[in-house]
């Protein structure tokens, strides 16, 4: 089936869901309000001509910054397929400003569950019903999300998992671990980079 | 997060009730593929609960993507999967060649799919070894590796490097191949077939093998699916996707393979569509040596490798270092487009996916990468639970997971 | 005098074994890394013959590292105690006709109850380090250990049986008379069985659990470093030699030979002994890892019964022949 | 494509354990083949031409100084920001731009090659030396004269005269002549300029001989 005829179908089911389409190079994506995510994707799962069985992807999407002012703050992007009828949808929904939730999809697929936490992790992005959701490629103390487009490119300070580390080295040095010894290598203090 | 320098071991006590014992596997481990940790409850040597962790190399990808321009990201993907680069170098060019929409000459084309399979050979050659390793069959992994050492100086010879190449280009390739690289290809491919059956001799009905590997860690075809597996791992199950079959990219459509099937999903199954692949790999580049046709290597409308935002009239009225191409698009006054796009290709592990937003720049807006090992490791939790200590070693190694992929 | 004389023989010996213990390493990795189409050693000395010397001068100075929370006198025992228990068994071994160090009549006996004490060692020494992969190499040790001391204590059984005797001499002696003038071929299941139990007892591929390097680092050995390591790699040697030199005189019909070497009467027994360790070479290039609990079973489920019907078999036959 | 297993051992393959002894012959036939491995410091590998090494800057042998312009193109696409160019222009018109100082922090570098294939005047260039490890930072952190130095010490060891040299990078393989700037133009093989191109077999065939 031709993306376009899902999107359709999908806006004959769910219209107080559906927003917008948008098509890029015969690409389409349907963008939807967040409320009812579970149920549009179990349907478009389940469903007898769509099948779209397989969860390509599941990514934050930071808006901020976009030249269209209509879109909203974050949005949460699913790239679904299907592998027994080989068609293809996108579905963006939209997600507000101020605390970003929107329920979790772990229920419909299991693999989902750490694409969850990525988004969460890196786009701060929270999924309602998640039975895990913890912070997966940053450690659990980081603060921020680095996805986020205010986030700096280049921070002021080390992650203080670092400094403990550094201080924890301080320490075991006290205890006659000799710092300008072995423990440190060739490096000699002159020799550090200018 | 440093554990108390005071730390004893707990002895497990009996007390009728199930006995626990924790073990903290990685990131420093011989059999983690890497830096993966694997925080594990044991009753016994069975596992009770595991607990992938990963992260110790991420780098931020994504972000920095953001702040390079099309052609300075393409460098990062070389260090995604670190094993296959090309592949990753050639999903992350096609990506962008749809969401800007350049073309890319036939002969490119084929290049591409040639040093894509060559890629898969690699990473496959690294899979066994490893995979054979883990299981205590340390000469299938030298045998392995002197394979992939012809097919790195292989690389090295076409595009000067031996792991991050760089090769293809947003709109074609970087460099024609030489008629010596084709003659050193076509050796190597006559007498791989035997080293394959070589390999096998080792491993393939070995009774040990056998035992380690035949009803261990199985996935059903369904379950294979919701864990978002793809690759040798979900075709091992039996779950008919493969994307140069379903989406064909480059030359894909125009040469003749089959996709091996499984139908267990046990480690064996997967292993044995992993030794098929490396059979049907052979065949493409065989094909894509044959059928290679003559043309430029790169597009006319191939941006310019300095890809600069706003063009200064210099450049606009003289030669671009390749193609005429920009001078073209900068008439139309449509440098680059903007949309967004999910473009995915079937790289050794399973499916990489690009997914791209362009705000009409010249640096992506937002590129996310769906790495297969990511997913795979997710899966590793559900798929070991249950299994021994020493199936989860097989379990990794037969997920073919790369931690610099997962952590991006 | 004659107290001396045992001295000098012992510390003859403590010095050959020694030797055949740090070029066992090095033919090791050379022969392994030929299989693998690879060179191994090359750098000290010529084709790196001196390699064995260098890696122990080099773990004799390195840093003795003792984990902070280890038991300590175990912990420094625990080689000790597989060094002295692998050493003890060489006392009696025949090496030739009267080349022996300790002519005792319950020989066979003797060997299993030194290397029963071997595995103490091991397992001490996992749990001394206090280390949670060493513990679990030291618990895989213990449960291989006593599964499969039983089953090579069987398989002897039917060698026993024949020779009628526990006195190692007399079992070579015995064997004079048998088909090659070895046991091989009537006590073939007998070896089969040995052989399978001898690499288990080892700790050899494909039977290398208690130090599986994939899943347990380096298992019972993880937390030693230095010569404490150096004497773990000793035993573990010495063991295979041991082993070998059982098999040899059990199976193999000892120093018989098809002539008699005239100046130096050990060199079949030698020879034989070679040909056991390449094997275990060998089948380390070739062979994958068992699983442990796939050990237990194949230890208890196949080797055991077999071991069993040998012993009917061969009672049988020894009371219908003679 | 449904896999295929070999069929289940039988009885005497399993009692004789066939599968293991012919595993066992095979490494025994590879302990007589050679080692392919190579005893790596005193035996070097081959390096092909265009391998990606140490960073040099192209001695120009008219004036003895580096060919570069400044026209920052090298420090534009450069994804990790590792080059640094300090120039300057006299104010009397028509003078060149000149070249103060022009820095390589190898330890960044990630080795692509950008550089050079974008260089309009193949000023810079990633020789095939690849042996520069260093026990200090300093000393990787490569200046003008540096990377002049390390130009002439590669250029010792070439066994054709300098002037003829070509890196791959400088006029990529099979891109026609004319999309290149004038001084990428350099001479090479038919093969290299992309006027003879391999082409398959079959396509041969397929099109005749008058199209290939």
């Amino acid at each position: 089936m031709e993306s376009m005829a899902i999107a359709d179908r999908l806006r004959a089911e769910f219209p107080d869901e559906f927003l917008d389409t948008v098509t890029h190079q015969g690409q389409t994506a349907v963008i939807i309000r967040p409320g009812r995510i579970v149920a549009i994707l179990r349907w478009l799962r389940d469903t007898d001509d769509l099948r779209l069985n397989h969860l390509r992807s599941l990514c934050g999407v930071d808006n901020v910054r976009r030249k269209d002012p209509r879109l909203s703050r974050f949005e949460v992007v699913y790239n679904l397929y299907s592998i027994p009828l080989r068609h293809e949808i996108r579905i963006r929904a939209e997600v507000g400003d101020k605390e970003p939730a929107i329920d979790s999809v772990v229920g419909l697929w299991s693999g989902a569950n750490w694409l969850e936490r990525e988004t969460y992790d890196l786009m701060g992005i929270s999924f309602n019903g998640h039975p895990d959701l913890r912070r997966v490629l940053l450690p659990e103390d980081w603060k921020g999300h680095p996805l986020r487009k205010e986030y700096p490119l280049k921070g002021k300070e080390e992650w203080t998992g670092i400094t403990e580390l550094l201080e924890k080295i301080k320490e075991l040095d006290q205890h006659g671990f000799d710092p300008a010894g072995h423990a440190h290598g060739q490096n000699q203090p002159d020799e550090e980079e200018p | 997060m440093t554990p108390p320098l005071k730390q004893t071991l707990e002895i497990p006590v009996a007390d009728g009730e199930a006995e626990r014992y924790s073990l903290r596997m990685g990131p420093q481990h011989p059999a983690t593929h890497g830096v993966l940790r694997v925080d594990l409850e044991l009753d016994g040597e069975t596992i009770i609960e595991c607990k992938p962790q990963v992260g110790y190399l991420h780098r931020g990808f994504e972000k920095l993507a953001e702040n390079r321009t099309y052609s300075q990201a393409l460098i990062l993907t070389d260090r995604l999967d670190y094993i296959a680069a090309m592949a990753n170098n050639v999903g992350y060019c096609l990506a962008v060649e749809k969401l800007l929409a350049i073309s890319v000459p036939l002969r490119a084309q084929y290049i591409r799919t040639l040093v894509c399979e060559m890629s898969r050979l690699c990473s496959h050659l690294l899979w066994l070894a490893t995979h054979a390793l883990d299981i205590g069959a340390m000469t299938v992994f030298l045998y392995c590796f002197r394979e992939r050492e012809i097919l790195l100086d292989l690389f090295e010879e076409l595009c000067g490097a031996r792991l991050t190449f760089s090769y293809p280009r947003i709109g074609g390739v970087r460099q024609d191949v030489t008629s010596y690289f084709i003659d050193e290809l076509q050796r190597f491919l006559d007498i791989f077939p035997s080293r394959i059956a070589e390999y096998e001799t080792l491993i393939d009905t070995n009774r040990i093998w056998l035992k380690r590997t035949v009803g261990v860690g199985v996935v059903s075809g369904d379950q294979a699916l919701a864990l978002g597996l793809t690759g040798a791992c979900l075709r091992g199950s039996g779950v008919d996707y493969d994307l140069r079959k379903h989406q064909p990219y480059d030359a894909y459509d125009q040469v003749e393979f089959e996709v091996p099937l499984g139908s267990d999903g046990d480690i064996y199954a997967r292993y044995r569509c992993r030794m098929e692949e490396m059979h049907q790999s052979v065949h493409i580049i065989q094909q894509c040596i044959d059928q290679l046709p003559p043309g430029p290597i790169i597009g006319l409308d191939a941006p310019d490798l300095v890809m600069p935002n706003k063009v200064p009239a210099r450049i606009e009225a003289g030669s671009s270092t390749y193609g005429t191409g920009l001078i073209r698009l900068i008439r139309d006054r449509d440098l680059y487009l903007s949309g967004d796009i999910y473009v995915a290709t079937e790289v050794p592990k399973g499916e990489l996916g690009f997914y791209f937003i362009s705000d009409g720049n010249n640096r992506p807006y937002r590129m996310h990468i769906r790495s297969p090992s990511f997913i795979h490791i997710g899966a590793l939790a559900t798929i070991a639970k249950g299994e021994m200590l020493a199936d989860l070693i097989a379990n990794i190694g037969s997920l073919d997971v790369v931690l610099g992929e997962s952590d991006r | 005098m004659t107290i001396l004389l045992m001295l000098v023989q012992i510390i003859v010996l403590f010095v050959l074994v020694m030797l055949h213990v740090a070029y066992a390493t090095y033919f090791e990795r050379k022969i392994i890394g030929h299989m693998q189409v690879r060179l191994g050693p090359m750098q000290v000395g010529w084709h790196g013959l001196l390699q064995p010397i260098a890696d122990g001068i080099k773990s004799f100075f390195k840093e003795d590292i003792i984990p902070e929370q280890a038991d300590r006198p175990t912990f420094m025992a625990a080689p000790i105690i597989c060094l002295v228990a692998m050493m003890t068994s060489l006392a009696v071994l025949p090496f030739a006709k009267g080349w022996v160090l300790a002519d005792i009549n319950i020989g066979l006996l003797f060997i299993f109850a030194m290397s029963s004490l071997a595995s103490y060692g091991v397992v001490l020494a996992g749990w001394a380090s206090n280390s949670k992969f060493s513990f679990l190499g030291g618990l895989r040790s213990m449960a291989q250990v006593i599964s499969y001391e039983i089953a090579m204590g069987l398989s002897l059984v039917g060698v026993m049986l024949m020779s009628g005797s526990l006195n190692l001499t007399q079992i070579v002696e015995a064997q004079g008379n048998s088909i090659l003038g070895m046991y091989l071929l009537p006590q073939c299941i007998g070896f089969f069985v040995f052989f399978i139990s001898m690499l288990a007892e080892t700790n050899r591929v494909p039977f290398d659990l208690p130090e599986a390097e994939t899943e347990l680092v380096s298992g019972y050995c993880t937390e030693y470093s230095g010569m404490r390591y150096a004497i773990f790699f000793m035993a573990e040697y010495i063991g295979m030699m041991v082993m070998a030199a059982i098999g040899t005189v059990c199976f193999l019909g000892g120093w018989n030979g098809p002539f008699a070497v005239p100046f130096f009467p050990p060199l079949w027994f030698l020879l034989k002994i070679y040909l056991f360790m390449f094997i275990f070479i060998w089948i380390r290039a070739t062979l994958p890892r068992y699983r442990y609990d796939q050990l237990m079973d194949l230890g208890w489920k196949l080797l055991i019964p077999l071991a069993l019907v040998n012993i009917v078999v061969t009672a049988c036959l020894k009371a219908m022949i003679g | 494509m449904q896999i295929q297993y070999k069929p289940k051992r039988g009885l005497l393959a399993t009692i004789f354990q066939a599968e293991i002894l012919q595993g066992m012959a095979l490494t025994l036939k590879r302990l007589f083949s050679k080692p392919i491995t190579r005893q790596y410091p005193e035996e070097k590998p081959q390096i092909r031409t265009g391998f990606r090494g140490q960073h040099a800057l192209v001695r120009d042998p008219k004036t003895g100084k580096s060919k570069c312009v400044g026209c920052m193109r090298c420090a534009m696409v450069c994804p990790s920001r590792c080059i640094r160019i300090r120039s300057h222009k006299d104010k009397e018109p028509g003078s060149r731009r000149v070249i103060d100082d022009y820095q390589i922090e190898s330890l960044r570098c990630v080795y692509c090659g950008y550089c050079e294939e974008v260089c309009p005047v193949n000023a810079i260039v990633l020789t095939e030396f690849y042996e520069y490890g260093s026990y200090d930072r300093r000393s990787l952190y490569f200046t003008m004269e540096q990377l002049l130095g390390n130009w002439d010490r590669f250029a010792a060891q070439l066994d054709r005269p300098v002037e003829e040299y070509v890196n791959p990078f400088w006029r990529p393989r099979g891109l026609p002549e004319q999309t290149l700037p004038a001084p990428k133009r350099l001479p090479v093989s038919p093969e290299w300029s992309g006027e003879q191109q391999v082409v398959g077999r079959k396509w041969r065939q397929h099109h005749g001989p008058e199209q290939s």
